[in-house]
C-alpha cells in the first residue's frame, strides 16, 4: 500500500487549476456555480475550450481524442472544474454514450459520432425510460420494424434530458418482441426527425430538463444501429455502469458543500454568522465526514477497477452519493432561511436575460431549485432501492 | 383529556372537507400562484362559511372557536395544498391582533371575519430566524406623539392582498430584546410603504415590506408602546400550532397518495405495493404523521400553561413535525420515482410545502436548540414532573 | 376536543407521589433506578404494599381486585412509580397474562390464579417462543398429548423470562399437530413440575433474566387448560396485544431519560458538564422531543382505546418505544465514557451482596448491561420488522 | 498511489489470519477475560511471529514496518475480537515510546519485539474525554533533579499486565495546555502506585493507575521536560488508525456473520434471505462498512501531512468508523433476533466491541465538534482544495 500522491499528479492540478483561471470565463463560473441546469450554449462554448487544449475527453482514449489520463488524474481534473465553476460538461455524451459507441459501434459510426462529442457538437439524450419501464426497464415497449434500409420507430420515451436540446437520442426499441432482453436493439436517432414530438416536462424546481418523446412511424436509418440487432441490452448496461461508476459526483458534492460553508458564513441571524450558530457546524462536519468517505471510497473503485473489482462499487457510490447530495441541499436551503423558500425560477437558455427574480443574496437563485430537482437523485440512474437490491444479491448473495 | 370533537368541530371539519375537496383540488387551482394565490370569490366563500371566524370570540365577530378550530381547518387545507392566505390573514394577524388591543380587536376583527378586511402581520425580518423578540426595524419619535418606522420586513405571510399591515417596531432596547416592540396598524398604501411581492416554491404568496420614513401616531398604535411581545408570542404561538396541524393534513394526504399509487404501479411485472422494503418504508411514514398529529394535540394541551412550559411544548411540536414532515413527503416522492419530481404531478408539492414550513417560525434545528438551551438551564427534576 | 386535565387527576397524581414517597423504602428505590434487572424479592415486597394499599393491579377492573382506574390514571400511576423508581411490578401476570385469566379462564382457575397475582405471590413466565418459532411463533412444535385428567407435554421453549423465579408459566402447546393455528392450546404449568428443566440465558449485559425451558413427558392437569382446548392462539394473541400495549415503555424511558440528564450534569470533561459540551444538550433535546411524541401517541391510545381503536397503536408504540429506549442508553452510555465501557456485572438476587465493582460513580452501574439487554428490545414481543409488516398490511392495506 | 498489498504485507495479513483463526476464535477463548485477557504463551508467540516488531522501524527491533502493518494487523485482531493487549502495548504505548525518546525507544523496543517488556501508556484520566492535551496529574518537584507523581489514570489498556508504565504528568501549565506536559517511563511495581484491573464489556482488560508521591528521576524521563505533547499526539494517531482498522475486522467479520445467519434461518417456512427488507439493510451494512475502510485508508495517506490536517482526518475516520460501526453491528444483533442477545452466540460481542470503540480516543461526537471548531475557524477556501 502506498497512499503518497504522486508529485506528478500534485503538478497537473496545479496546471489544470492555472488552465482554469486562464480559461474559464467569469460569467460561465457564476452560472456553473449556481444551481440551475447548465445552459446549452455555455457547455458548448466550454467543451470547445477544453477540445482546443486537448482535454475534450478526459476518460477517453487517446486513439479516439481523449486524453488517456489516469482514472485519478481525471477524478483531479473533474474535481477542479467543479470547485472553478465550470459548467458542467456533456456528461451523455461524454460518459454514458461515448464509451459505448467507441467500443460497440462500427467504423463509420465512430467517425461520424464521437468527434462531435469531442468539439461539443453533439449533445446526447437518453431515450431508455419509458412510463412502463422504469426500474424495470427491460419491459421497454418502443418498437422498431425494418423495412428495407430503414427502421420505423414508435413509442413513447419518457426523462429524457435534454431533449429539447440535444443533437441525437440514444434510443432503445424493441427489435423482437417475443423476447425481453434479448429483443432490444440500440439506435441513434436524429431528434429532428420528422414524427419526432418532444413533450417538455417540468420538475418541482419549476425548471425544464426533463422530456417525453413521442416516437410516430419515425424511420431511422439502419446504419444508425448501434453493434448488432437485439444485443441493445449489452450496450444499455454499459451506458448504465458508466452511469452509476460516477454517480457518488464528489465533484458535485465539493462544490455545493463549498457553497454551502459560503452561504453559512454569510448569511446571518442577529449578527452572528449561521455557521457559529449552535449546532449548526457539527451537522455540516457531518456532510464533510461523509463526502470524505465517499471521495475515498470512488478513488478506492478508480484504482480496483483495472484490477477487476468485485465489490459493486457503482451500486455503493450510487446510493450514498445521491442520499449525499440532497443532505447537503437540505442545509443549504436551511442554511439560506427565508431566501430558500423564494421562487427563483430558472432563467432560461439565454444566458443575457436578466430574469424578474425576487431579492436576496448572489447566493440564493438556483439554489431551492436545484434541491427539488434533486430529490430524483435517489431515482435515477436505477432507484436506490433496486441498488440496494443488486447489492445484496449479487455481492451479498442473499 | 378528551380526543374526541365536538359535533361542531365535526360539521366544521366535514364541511371544509367536503369544500376543499369539490373547489381547491391541487388540479382546479393552477393557476392560482399566476394570481398570487387569492381569489376574492373563494375568500368571501371562506367567510361565508364562518372559517375566518371560526377561532375568534364572540364578541369580535366571531364563533366562540379556539385553537382547536384553526387546526382543524388547517389540517383539511394542508390536505389540499390550500394556497389562500387564511393562515397568514386569518391566524397569524387575526390572533396578534386579537391579543395586542382589545378594543381594536372588537372593532377591526368582525370585518375580517366577514372578509372585509385582509390584515398581514408584518413582523419577520431578514435575520430573525424563529427568534420573536427579533426587531430592528425602528419607530423614531417623530414629535407631537408620532413616530416614524425605518425597517424591512420580509415573509409577510399574505403581504401580497393585505390592506393593512400590523407592523412591529422598537420604540426602546436592542435588536433581541422582549420589552420596547411596539405594534402599529397601517393601512397597505400609505406613504414611505413599499411593498414587493414573493411567490413561494409551495406557491403561497408573501412579500416583502420597506418602511421609509411611514408616519404612524398613537391612533395607529396597537396596545401600549413598549409591550408588543406578548401579543406577537400570543398569535405566534396558535400560528405555529396552525402550522403543524396544516402539515399533518400535508403528510396525511402525502402518505395515502403514494399508498394508492404503490397499489395500482406495475413493475417487474407485479404491483409495487407487494415489496417489503417500500412496505415498511409506508410503515415508518404512518409512525411519522401519528406521532406528528400527537405534538400538534400536545401542542394545544399545552397553550394554557406557563410561559416557559408553553414554549417548550410549541418547540417539541415544531422539531417534531418539521423532521417527520421533511421524512413522510420525501418519501412520499422516492415511493413514486421518477413522476414524483413533476410538478404537474401532486405528490412533489406536498414536499414543496413542508420545505416551507421548515423556513417558517423557525427551523426544526432552531427549536431543537432553544430545548437545548432549557436543558442546560433547568434543573432536572422540574422537567421530570412536567 | 378538550386538552385540560381533570383536577381529580392531577390530584391523583398527588396522591400517588404522597404514597411513594411515604411507601417506597429508598434501598428498593436505588436498585430499582439503576439498570440492572428488577430482584425478585424487591418486586415482592413491592407487590404486596401496593396491593394493601388497593392498588396491587391498577388495570384490573375492581370485581377481580383491580383499581378500575382509567386508562389516564394508569398512566399517571406507573409514570409516578417509574420516577420514584419503584422496582418494576410483574408485567407478566398483571398485564399480559392476568387480563387473558379473567377474560377467559372458567371460574376454578380465574380463583386459583388471580389472588396470588395481586399479592405479588404468583409470578408469571411466557412459555410462547421456541428456537423455531420465533417471530412466526405458529410454527411452534411443544406437544401436549391429552392423557386422562393430564395432559403429556414434550417440548422445548426459548426465552422465558424469569423462568428460574417464575411461579407459574403460562405455556402454548399443540394439541392438534395437523392445524396450524387452530391446533394451540395454552396451559398454565407449575414450573417445579417433574421433568422441567431450566437452563440460564446469560445476554450480552452478562445478566441472568431469559432461560431454555425444556419439557420432557411433563404431567399437567387438564384443569390447568386456559379455556378451550384449540383455542390457545386466540389468548396467546391477546396476551401478546396486552404486550404490546404498553411497549412504549414511555414510563420506563422517562426515567432513562432522567437518568440521562442525572448523569450528564454530573459527569464532566476538564471541569465543564458533559451536558455543557457543544452538541450534547441538542442530542439530549431530540430524546425529549421524540419522547413527547412517545408519550402523547400513547394517551391517544388509551382514549381512543374505549372507542375501538382503528390505527395499529400497539405497534406503531412498539417500533419507537422500542427504538427510544435503545437511542436513551447509546447516549447515557456515551455520557459515562470510561465507565459506560467497565463491567458492572448484575450483583444477583440477594438484595444486601456487595458485588465486587470496579470503581466508579453511584449511577455508573448498570447503564451499560441494560443498554446491552435493550438490544433485545426491537427483537422481542414480535421485531420492529414484523411490526412494519403488520402496520402495512393491516392499516395502510399493502 | 497504490491500494494494494505488497507481497509481504499480504503475507503478514494471510499468517495472522490462518493463525487467530486457528488459536485465538471466540470459542476457545471463553476463558481469556477471566485471566486478564492474557496468554504468556500466547504473546510469545505474537513476538516470535513478528508481530510486535511489525511496525516499528528496524534501529528499534522491528521489521521496518509502519502504520500500514499495525492496521493490518489490527483489522485480523478485529475479525476474530481478540482480547490480547495487543493495542495497547504494541501499538498505542510501542508508537508513543518510540516517538518520545529516540535512545530509549532504541535500548527498550526491541525488548518489546521480542515480548520481554510490556510496557503501557498511562495517560488518560477521567475527564480527559478525547482530548490528548488533558492531564492535571502532577509531577512535583522534589529537589535534586527528581519529581513526585500525584494523580489518576483511567483506561489504562492493557494496565493489567503491564511491567512498565509510561506516564504523562504536569511538571507546568493548565491542565489543557499542550506545554507542560512531561512522560516517565516507571516500573509497574514502584512504591506509591496503586493499580486496579477493570475488566471492560467487550472482555479486554484496563487498569486504573493511581499515583501518590511516587518519586522519579531525569532518568526516567522520555524526552525532555514539559515536551510530551507531540509524542503522546504521535501514538495517538497510530493508536487511532489501528483502533479504526481493527473496527473494519469487527465490522466486516459480523457483516459475513449475519448473512451466513440469514441463509439459513427459517421463518415463516422460508430463510431470512429472502425477505427484501433484511437484504437491504444488509446492503447499507456493507456500504457502511467500506466506507470506512475507506476512511482508515485516508487516515493513513493523512498521517504524513501537517499537524492541522492530519488531526482533521483522524477526526473524520473515527467519527464515520464509529458511526457506521455501531450501525453494522446493532443491525447484526438485529437481524439474528433473540440469539443475538447471548453472551454464548458471537454477534453480540461484536457490537460490545463497538460499543467499548466509541469510549476510546474520543467518540464519534468528540470528532465531530473538532470539525466543526475547524469549520468556524478557517476560511472556506483554505478547507475546499486540501
Amino acid at each position: 500500500m502506498d497512499f503518497k500522491l504522486d508529485p506528478a499528479d500534485e503538478a497537473f492540478r496545479q496546471e489544470v487549476r492555472a488552465f482554469l483561471k486562464e480559461n474559464l470565463p467569469p460569467d460561465l463560473a457564476r452560472r456553473g456555480a449556481c444551481g440551475f441546469h447548465p445552459i446549452r450554449a455555455d457547455q458548448r462554448r466550454w467543451q470547445r475550450t477544453l477540445f482546443e487544449r486537448g482535454w475534450g475527453a478526459p476518460n477517453w482514449p487517446v486513439e479516439y481524442g481523449g486524453t488517456g489520463w489516469s482514472h485519478l488524474r481525471q477524478f483531479i481534473f473533474d474535481e477542479e472544474c467543479a470547485l472553478a465553476g465550470a459548467p458542467a460538461t456533456d456528461n451523455g455524451g461524454l460518459r454514458m454514450f461515448g464509451p459505448v459507441i467507441y467500443t460497440y459501434a462500427g467504423a463509420e459510426l465512430k467517425a461520424r459520432l464521437l468527434p462531435g462529442i469531442l468539439k461539443g457538437e453533439l449533445y446526447w439524450g437518453q431515450g431508455f425510460s419509458e412510463p412502463g419501464a422504469g426500474s424495470d426497464l427491460a419491459a421497454l415497449a418502443t418498437r422498431a420494424v425494418r423495412d428495407g434500409d430503414e427502421y420505423v420507430v414508435n413509442g413513447h420515451k419518457i426523462w429524457t434530458t435534454g431533449a429539447h436540446t440535444c443533437d441525437i437520442i440514444g434510443l432503445l426499441v424493441k427489435t423482437n418482441p417475443e423476447a425481453k432482453q434479448r429483443g432490444i436493439s440500440f439506435l441513434c436517432v436524429d431528434p429532428a426527425t420528422p414524427g419526432i414530438t418532444v413533450r417538455p416536462i417540468i420538475d418541482i424546481g419549476e425548471a425544464h430538463s426533463l422530456n417525453e418523446v413521442f416516437f410516430d412511424n419515425v424511420r431511422v436509418p439502419v446504419s444508425n444501429l448501434l453493434g448488432e440487432e437485439n444485443k441493445g441490452w449489452t450496450y444499455a448496461k454499459a451506458v448504465l455502469e458508466n452511469e452509476r461508476a460516477t454517480s457518488a459526483e464528489v465533484p458535485l458534492n465539493k462544490r455545493k458543500l463549498a457553497q454551502l460553508r459560503h452561504i453559512a458564513m454569510h448569511e446571518r441571524s442577529d449578527g452572528c454568522r449561521v455557521i457559529d450558530l449552535p449546532g449548526f457546524a457539527p451537522r455540516l462536519a457531518q456532510l464533510e465526514v461523509d463526502l470524505r468517505a465517499l471521495e475515498w471510497l470512488t478513488l478506492r473503485a478508480l484504482t480496483e477497477k483495472s484490477e477487476g473489482a468485485v465489490l459493486p462499487y457503482g451500486s455503493l457510490l450510487k446510493v450514498r452519493g445521491s442520499e449525499l447530495v440532497q443532505r447537503i441541499g437540505e442545509l443549504t436551503v436551511e442554511a439560506l432561511e427565508q431566501y430558500g423558500s423564494y421562487l427563483y425560477a430558472e432563467p432560461g437558455e439565454d444566458p443575457d436575460a436578466k430574469p424578474d427574480w425576487p431579492p436576496g443574496p448572489d447566493y440564493a437563485p438556483g439554489v431551492v431549485a436545484d434541491f427539488m430537482y434533486r430529490r430524483a437523485a435517489t431515482i435515477y440512474g436505477g432507484a436506490n432501492e433496486v441498488q440496494r437490491t443488486i447489492i445484496a444479491r449479487s455481492f451479498l448473495g442473499l | 383529556m378528551d380526543f374526541r370533537l365536538t359535533d361542531e368541530q365535526e360539521m366544521l371539519r366535514d364541511s371544509a372537507r367536503r369544500f376543499l375537496e369539490k373547489e381547491c383540488s391541487l388540479e382546479q387551482r393552477l393557476h392560482a400562484p399566476v394570481n398570487g394565490g387569492f381569489d376574492a370569490a373563494r375568500w368571501a366563500q371562506f367567510a361565508e362559511m364562518g372559517w375566518l371566524a371560526a377561532s375568534l370570540p364572540e364578541d369580535c365577530g366571531g364563533l366562540g372557536g379556539d385553537i382547536v378550530e384553526a387546526a382543524l381547518l388547517m389540517e383539511e387545507f394542508g390536505r389540499n395544498l390550500v394556497v389562500d392566505p387564511f393562515w397568514g390573514i386569518g391566524v397569524l394577524a387575526a390572533q396578534t391582533l386579537l391579543a395586542a388591543d382589545a378594543d381594536k380587536a372588537r372593532e377591526l376583527l368582525p370585518l375580517l371575519c366577514a372578509g372585509e378586511l385582509r390584515p398581514a402581520l408584518a413582523h419577520h425580518e431578514v435575520q430573525s430566524r424563529g427568534v420573536i423578540e427579533h426587531v430592528t426595524t425602528q419607530a423614531r419619535p417623530a414629535g407631537d406623539g408620532a413616530w416614524t418606522l425605518h425597517g424591512e420586513k420580509t415573509l409577510v405571510m399574505g403581504g401580497n392582498v393585505a390592506d393593512r399591515f400590523i407592523v412591529s417596531a422598537r420604540t426602546s432596547g436592542g435588536s433581541r430584546d422582549r420589552q420596547g416592540i411596539t405594534l402599529f396598524l397601517i393601512d397597505a398604501n400609505v406613504p414611505g410603504l413599499q411593498r414587493r411581492d414573493v411567490r413561494l416554491i409551495d406557491n403561497r404568496w408573501s412579500a416583502e415590506v420597506t418602511l421609509d420614513g411611514v408616519r404612524v401616531t398613537s391612533a395607529d398604535l396597537l396596545g401600549a408602546v413598549g409591550e408588543g411581545w406578548a401579543a406577537l408570542e400570543y398569535g405566534h404561538a396558535r400560528g405555529l400550532i396552525a402550522l403543524c396541524a396544516e402539515a399533518v393534513g400535508v403528510m396525511e394526504r402525502a402518505m395515502w397518495i403514494t399508498r394508492d399509487y404503490l397499489r395500482t404501479r406495475k413493475q417487474f411485472g407485479v404491483t409495487l405495493n407487494t415489496f417489503q422494503a417500500l412496505q415498511h418504508r409506508m410503515a415508518e411514514m404512518l409512525i411519522e404523521l401519528e406521532l406528528s398529529r400527537s405534538m400538534v394535540y400536545r401542542a394545544m394541551a399545552y397553550l394554557v400553561r406557563p410561559l416557559a412550559a408553553r414554549q417548550a411544548a410549541l418547540s417539541v411540536a415544531k422539531a417534531r413535525v418539521g423532521q417527520s414532515g421533511r421524512f413522510v413527503c420525501a418519501q412520499g416522492i422516492q415511493l413514486h420515482g421518477g413522476i414524483g419530481v413533476t410538478e404537474e404531478y401532486s405528490i412533489g408539492h406536498y414536499f414543496k410545502r413542508m420545505t416551507v414550513f421548515e423556513n417558517e417560525l423557525g427551523s426544526a434545528q432552531f427549536h431543537l436548540e432553544q430545548l437545548a438551551l432549557r436543558e442546560c438551564a433547568e434543573p432536572a427534576a422540574a422537567r421530570a414532573q412536567n
